[in-house]
């Protein structure tokens, strides 16, 4: 029992930050329907500024504010340059410009901050705190808490807020959305500007325990995709659920299956559930209108 | 005996009845029009005769043999050829490409002679090239034969689909809102086309908004309402029945 | 009618005369070599174009059908002690049954998620190849002996240069022949508009599952020579990196343009030697390039440089398109 | 148009080449392919600045045999196949005398049977065993084998009456061997393998192999063989675990960085490490203290970060060859080959080497210190 506790603790918090860069997936494609590889990117450059900042003498508080910050204005960048000029390619083609994105910002990340690993103190000690004879680090907490309030603020967002609401109705009908006259552009913008945020506080919380470099965004990038298809891609419940899974698969997959094939389960679990559903858990099955 | 027998047909999305009990037959050679107010399951119904949806229930035959739930391209086999009210050309390629898909079923289609483009490939689409020209020129696109389809006008897409869906060589056309969109001039060659298509012997059903060009060329007329069938006969029985007359009054 | 077909023949004229070209102007074995990679790499895209530029159907996971392909090799002739011919060739079947068997599931899925169902399948290949060192070496990967035909054993970077260079011109030459076919039309209808593709009488999905596993035997094929060529075989050669390289190939490229996959792969190959002056700032540039060609090219290099030819040509001379190289 | 600029392009590279070998008459070229980036950039990075340092610092010295070293060097993350091309970049195109370099077991085996054909020694940075065994005409390495590493903790175990112990490793090229040959070696120590848990290069989190290791019934130690990140993942979650048997790390470890990324729950921690690690706390008379203080002074002066065993590894191999072409008297590949073989009491930060025939590495166990980590530094246990 304690050994299945400590499994799912691990598999929790894993896949608590797995749902939150899923969860940046999610938005992107809801407002463009353009899968942003360079996502990962974002949890580097929060991790990684964080780093840099407490390294030059900067108090926690706004080294965090500060990689925010930084990461966001990359975000809208991305969207202004790179992605909006391109609105009307192919899906493969805004597909290679993200990755594109993905390698300079990694190989700026290198040049600017180095090629090594760094860790983050923890925000409160790391005592490890026991439960039912399996233990987990205050930090996995924070990371648990933060997944919370973040996913309660951006239920607020999309449906108390006019913002959130264009950012909905453009996710559904681009061309209607424009015609009661949302401003699509800027929605576009906002949710990248937003996923990027996301991206940097997930990538600040997870990096204590984690670490972090100028490459850790590729895996956890791809993992946040995996979780992001596998809720149904534009379903935001759907990435939280998709990154839990995921991460409690790996952990469970670790612990009973055999830890050489880890990896490997999550994407036949992923496998198996698009041949059933082909689109996610969550995802909207539409009907095709002809 | 008819061409096409369509017997207490269902469809449901979720809770939505889009047809419901739909019973009726078309005879071969006539032009056959569907028609019912915004909603009435029109389209539905295309799909579900071509074999886009599978029917909830009921059954469909052409020459009395079932094809309801079968596969589009099992149909097209079977002499069924259709347009699309959206507009469904293939706009990475040139109009003439469009038509020559059109043409599939008539030509070789294995892959190893294909890839090794063996003389009968050659020949085969020399002769699909020529009959795909022909056929625009006969609905009236014969000027853009070298132009890609994304830069036509909309007008010409629409027949260049009616001449995608002829060269398949279909017993049965299936014509989906031909007109939708068009202006009066433009309507009026459409109402010409379809006429000239049903005198080469091509069994037409159409489904359209545009009353004047329906009651004009149609020999037999079925009128849907919420999925029902409301009423059918001629042109002039349809006019003057005071359930179709109530129905489009109450839409209007 | 006949100047239809003269950018098809006049395309490939060309590539030939390029091919046979080229090795007057390599100056020694590293030179032939990165001509022996880009051919490599070009027929792999000229198969992945079939599927992503004229099909419309993405793959993330073709790196995994590549590797299959020198695995295959490695193991059959290095620990069986096979006939390298006939590993390839059971590699190509082998691949071409697995391709088969996954591909109607598979390519039932859209968009994105076609994207995830063969990112996964290219990743678990790749776990597998790496994790079952008994068979394939682990990470480090496995040597794979010298291809022999008749005890003829393929060796140097001139008889190599001609062998690749001689397969990718076939290779050209069958996509081509394929594209031009009432095959490769029904491809590009179901990509322009799959319902219609079906409407005129296209299995849809027939013709997905062919063109798959078609472009999955090219890679496999080309992965094992590849392996014979370079002497071994590593995971890296199947995994997702591999997979988006080769994607980009055929983007970059140009879709649904079989000479914009070669013009590609040639890119994608040489860049990074090209690169290597630039030390730290390497993959900064290599982004950069990356991004603002399809930024500015959405299309791809050889459809846009080829539009901006036929324009020009088009004021020079009344027949348009003639020279256009683009099939 | 398109021909004319590629023929364009080759014909200016094949001028730049040629004037590229004429500089070549008067300068060695030293080549070297190593993963500056990726995955083992904690190698490959400390390796091409110990290379430039000391290129540097010998051509500012007057150079070798009258001549000026050149450095060429490309960048081959941890990519087999790219290391096979820029390999043959080195020999073809750069005809570079020697070569110092291969980061990663998989990125030199892909080097050795270019290096073999075309006849020109190679001094590999790598630490597999497979590299030297069988013995390959052309290739020599200097860092400690795996295997070497493995017997050297086992022999501590030993003297710890520790028999049953549990391994976890990673699934990269360097875990994979690292178990393997622990496995292999692990009998001759009287030692039971009770536990085989691994882990992916880029895992976040360990604590699920772990807790099974620790539910494993008779663990008296752990064994991790893995390098990056991952093992100072698998310290922190050992401490979060409140596993309190005795953890050994292999000397893939073997850097400052690593104590950093795990903090306190590094202490304790013992390791098979080179005198390097521990250069100030070795004794007066050991022969290796003058060269590893002078190491590490010059390079943390010249970089500002903590020296690691992986740089000196780059040191050995470029003084072993230098040493080689002086004893040669020539830049002749096959003179330098035989003087490499032939080296002998060369001190080097990795220890003292005695190279023949047989054996082309040219260290023994004696090389590897056990340390153990105290109080975020390293401390020599004998």
């Amino acid at each position: 029992m304690a050994e299945f506790l400590q499994y799912l603790f691990s598999g929790i918090t894993v896949g608590a930050t797995y749902a939150l860069v899923g969860l940046g997936f999610a938005m992107i494609y809801n407002a463009s329907h353009v899968i942003n590889f360079a996502q990962g990117e974002f949890l580097m450059i929060g991790g990684m500024m964080t780093v840099s900042m407490l390294g030059a003498g900067v108090p926690m508080p706004l080294a965090i504010v500060a990689a925010i910050v930084l990461a966001t204005v990359v975000g809208l960048a991305l969207e202004k340059f790179a992605v909006e000029p391109a609105r009307n390619a192919e899906v493969v083609t805004v597909i290679i410009i993200t990755i594109g994105a993905s390698i300079f910002l990694r190989g700026l990340a290198q040049v600017v901050w180095g090629k090594e690993y760094h860790a983050l103190p923890p925000f409160s000690g790391d005592t490890p705190i026991s439960i039912g004879g399996a233990t987990i680090l205050p930090q996995s907490l924070w990371v648990l808490g933060v997944t919370v309030v973040v996913v309660a603020a951006l239920a607020w967002f999309f449906n108390r807020t006019l913002m959130g609401k264009a950012i909905l109705a453009t996710s559904h009908n681009r061309d209607a959305a424009q015609l009661v006259g949302i401003n699509t552009g800027l929605v576009l913008l906002i949710s990248f500007g937003l996923s990027a945020a996301l991206g940097a506080i997930a990538g600040i919380m997870i990096a204590p325990i984690t670490l972090t470099s100028y490459d850790v965004g590729i895996m956890l990038g791809l993992k946040g995709f995996v979780a992001a298809v596998l809720g149904g891609l534009g379903s935001g419940v759907g990435a939280i659920v998709g990154g839990l899974i995921l991460g409690i698969t790996e952990a469970m997959a670790a612990g009973y299956i055999s830890s050489e094939y880890k990896d490997a389960v999550p994407f036949v679990l992923i496998l198996l559930i698009l041949f059933f559903l082909p689109n996610g858990l969550f995802g909207v099955r539409g009907t095709e209108r002809v | 005996m008819s061409l096409l027998r369509v017997e207490q047909l269902n469809k449901s999305f979720g809770g939505v009845h889009a047809v419901q009990d739909l019973s009726f037959e078309v005879d071969p050679g006539t032009i056959h029009s569907v028609i019912g107010p915004n909603g009435a399951g029109k389209t539905t119904l295309f799909n579900l005769v071509t074999g886009v949806y599978t029917p909830s229930s009921g059954n469909i035959f052409l020459d009395d043999q079932p094809t309801a739930g079968r596969p589009a391209h099992v149909l097209a086999r079977l002499g069924m050829s259709r347009t699309f009210q959206n507009l469904q050309i293939c706009m990475n390629m040139t109009a003439l490409e469009n038509v020559m898909v059109g043409r599939h079923l008539h030509l070789d289609r294995r892959f190893l002679p294909a890839m090794l483009r063996l003389p009968g490939i050659v020949r085969g689409d020399r002769d699909c090239r020529d009959k795909a020209a022909e056929l625009m020129n006969f609905v009236g696109t014969g000027r853009y034969l070298d132009s890609d389809a994304a830069s036509m006008p909309y007008g010409a897409l629409k027949r260049l689909e009616i001449a995608r869906a002829l060269a398949a060589e279909p017993r049965l056309l299936l014509l989906d809102e031909p007109a939708a969109g068009l202006n009066a001039n433009e309507t009026a060659e459409i109402d010409v086309l379809i006429q000239k298509v049903a005198q080469t012997g091509v069994t037409v059903v159409l489904v359209e908004h545009d009353m004047k060009l329906v009651m004009n060329i149609s020999d037999h007329i079925l009128v849907l309402d919420y999925g029902k069938k409301l009423a059918e006969g001629t042109a002039e029985a349809v006019r003057h029945n005071p359930d179709v007359i109530a129905a489009y009054l109450g839409a209007a | 009618m006949g100047w239809m077909r003269a950018p098809r023949t006049g395309g490939l004229m060309l590539l030939a005369l390029i091919v046979a070209a080229i090795p007057w102007f390599l100056p020694n074995n590293f030179y032939f070599e990165m001509a022996i990679l880009v051919g490599i790499n070009a027929i792999v895209a000229v198969g992945l174009n079939l599927l992503i530029g004229y099909a419309g159907q993405i793959s993330l996971g073709h790196a995994g059908f590549f590797g299959l392909g020198g695995y295959c090799s490695g193991i059959l002739v290095a620990t069986y002690g096979w006939p390298p011919a006939l590993a390839l060739l059971l590699g190509a079947v082998g691949v071409a049954a697995l391709a088969f068997i996954i591909a109607r599931p598979i390519l039932r899925l859209k968009g994105h998620y076609l994207a995830m169902a063969t990112l996964g399948l290219g990743i678990i290949i790749s776990i597998v190849v790496s994790t079952e060192d008994w068979l394939t070496g682990g990470p480090d990967g496995m040597y794979v002996p010298p291809f022999t035909l008749f005890g003829w054993e393929l060796y140097g970077e001139a008889v190599w240069y001609w062998v690749i260079g001689g397969l990718l011109l076939l290779a050209v030459w069958l996509a081509l022949n394929i594209i031009d076919s009432p095959v490769g039309r029904a491809l590009r209808a179901l990509h322009g508009s799959e319902v219609a593709a079906q409407a005129a009488g296209v299995d849809t999905t027939r013709a997905k599952v062919r063109v798959f596993v078609v472009s999955a035997v090219f890679a496999a094929v080309m992965g094992s020579l590849h392996a014979h060529y370079a002497g071994f075989v590593t995971p890296t050669s199947s995994g997702f990196f591999h997979s988006i390289e080769l994607v980009t190939m055929v983007v970059l490229g140009g879709m649904a343009s079989t000479f914009g996959a070669v013009v590609g792969a040639a890119i994608l190959t040489v860049l990074p030697q090209l690169l290597s002056g630039f030390e730290d700032y390497e993959m900064v540039v290599f982004g950069l390039i990356l991004m603002l060609t399809m930024i500015f090219m959405p299309q791809g290099l050889v459809p846009t440089l080829a539009r901006v030819c036929k324009r020009r040509d088009q004021r020079a001379s009344p027949i348009p398109g003639v020279d256009e190289v683009d099939p | 148009m398109r021909g004319k600029h590629v023929r364009a392009w080759l014909a200016a590279s094949a001028v730049a080449m040629a004037s590229s070998g004429a500089i070549a008459a008067d300068t060695i070229k030293i080549g070297s392919f190593l993963s500056v980036t990726g995955p083992a950039s904690f190698l490959g990075d400390p390796e091409l600045k110990t290379l430039q340092m000391y290129i540097d610092q010998i051509n500012a010295e007057g150079g070798v045999l009258g001549k000026q070293l050149a450095l060429v060097h490309y960048d081959v993350g941890v990519d087999a196949d790219n290391a096979r091309t820029s390999t043959k970049r080195l020999l073809e195109d750069d005809q570079v005398d020697v070569i110092v370099g291969g980061s990663t077991t998989g990125t030199t085996m892909a080097a050795v049977p270019l290096v073999e054909r075309a006849g020109v020694p190679f001094i590999s940075l790598a630490g597999a065993v497979v590299i030297i065994e069988p013995v390959k005409k052309w290739v020599f390495k200097t860092p400690h084998t795996d295997r070497m590493a493995a017997q050297k903790i086992f022999e501590d175990m030993k003297a710890r009456d520790i028999t049953k112990v549990a391994l976890i490793s990673g699934t990269g090229g360097f875990g994979k061997s690292g178990r393997a040959q622990s496995t292999a070696v692990a009998g001759d120590y009287g030692i039971e393998i009770v536990a085989d848990e691994t882990y992916g290069p880029k895992d976040t989190d360990m604590t699920p192999q772990l807790t099974k290791i620790k539910n494993t019934d008779g663990v008296q130690a752990v064994l991790n063989f893995g390098f990056g990140q991952g093992p100072a993942i698998v310290t922190k979650n050992y401490k979060q675990l409140g596993m309190t048997a005795p953890l050994y790390q292999s000397h893939g470890v073997a850097s400052k960085k690593y104590i950093e990324l795990a903090g306190d729950a590094a202490n304790g921690v013992r390791l098979p490490g080179s005198a390097l690690l521990v250069a100030d706390k070795l004794a007066d008379d050991d022969p290796q203290k003058p060269v590893v203080i002078g190491y590490q002074t010059m390079y943390e002066k010249a970089t500002g970060t903590d020296v690691s065993t992986f740089g000196g590894h780059a040191y050995d191999g470029l003084m072993i060859a230098v040493e080689a072409m002086k004893t040669a008297g020539s830049t002749d590949k096959e003179a330098v080959r035989a003087a490499i073989e032939n080296t002998q009491g060369f001190v080097g930060t990795g220890g003292v080497v005695n190279m023949s025939a047989e054996d082309h590495l040219g260290l023994d166990l004696t090389a590897f210190r056990m340390l153990e980590i105290q109080d975020g530094d390293w401390v020599l246990v004998d």
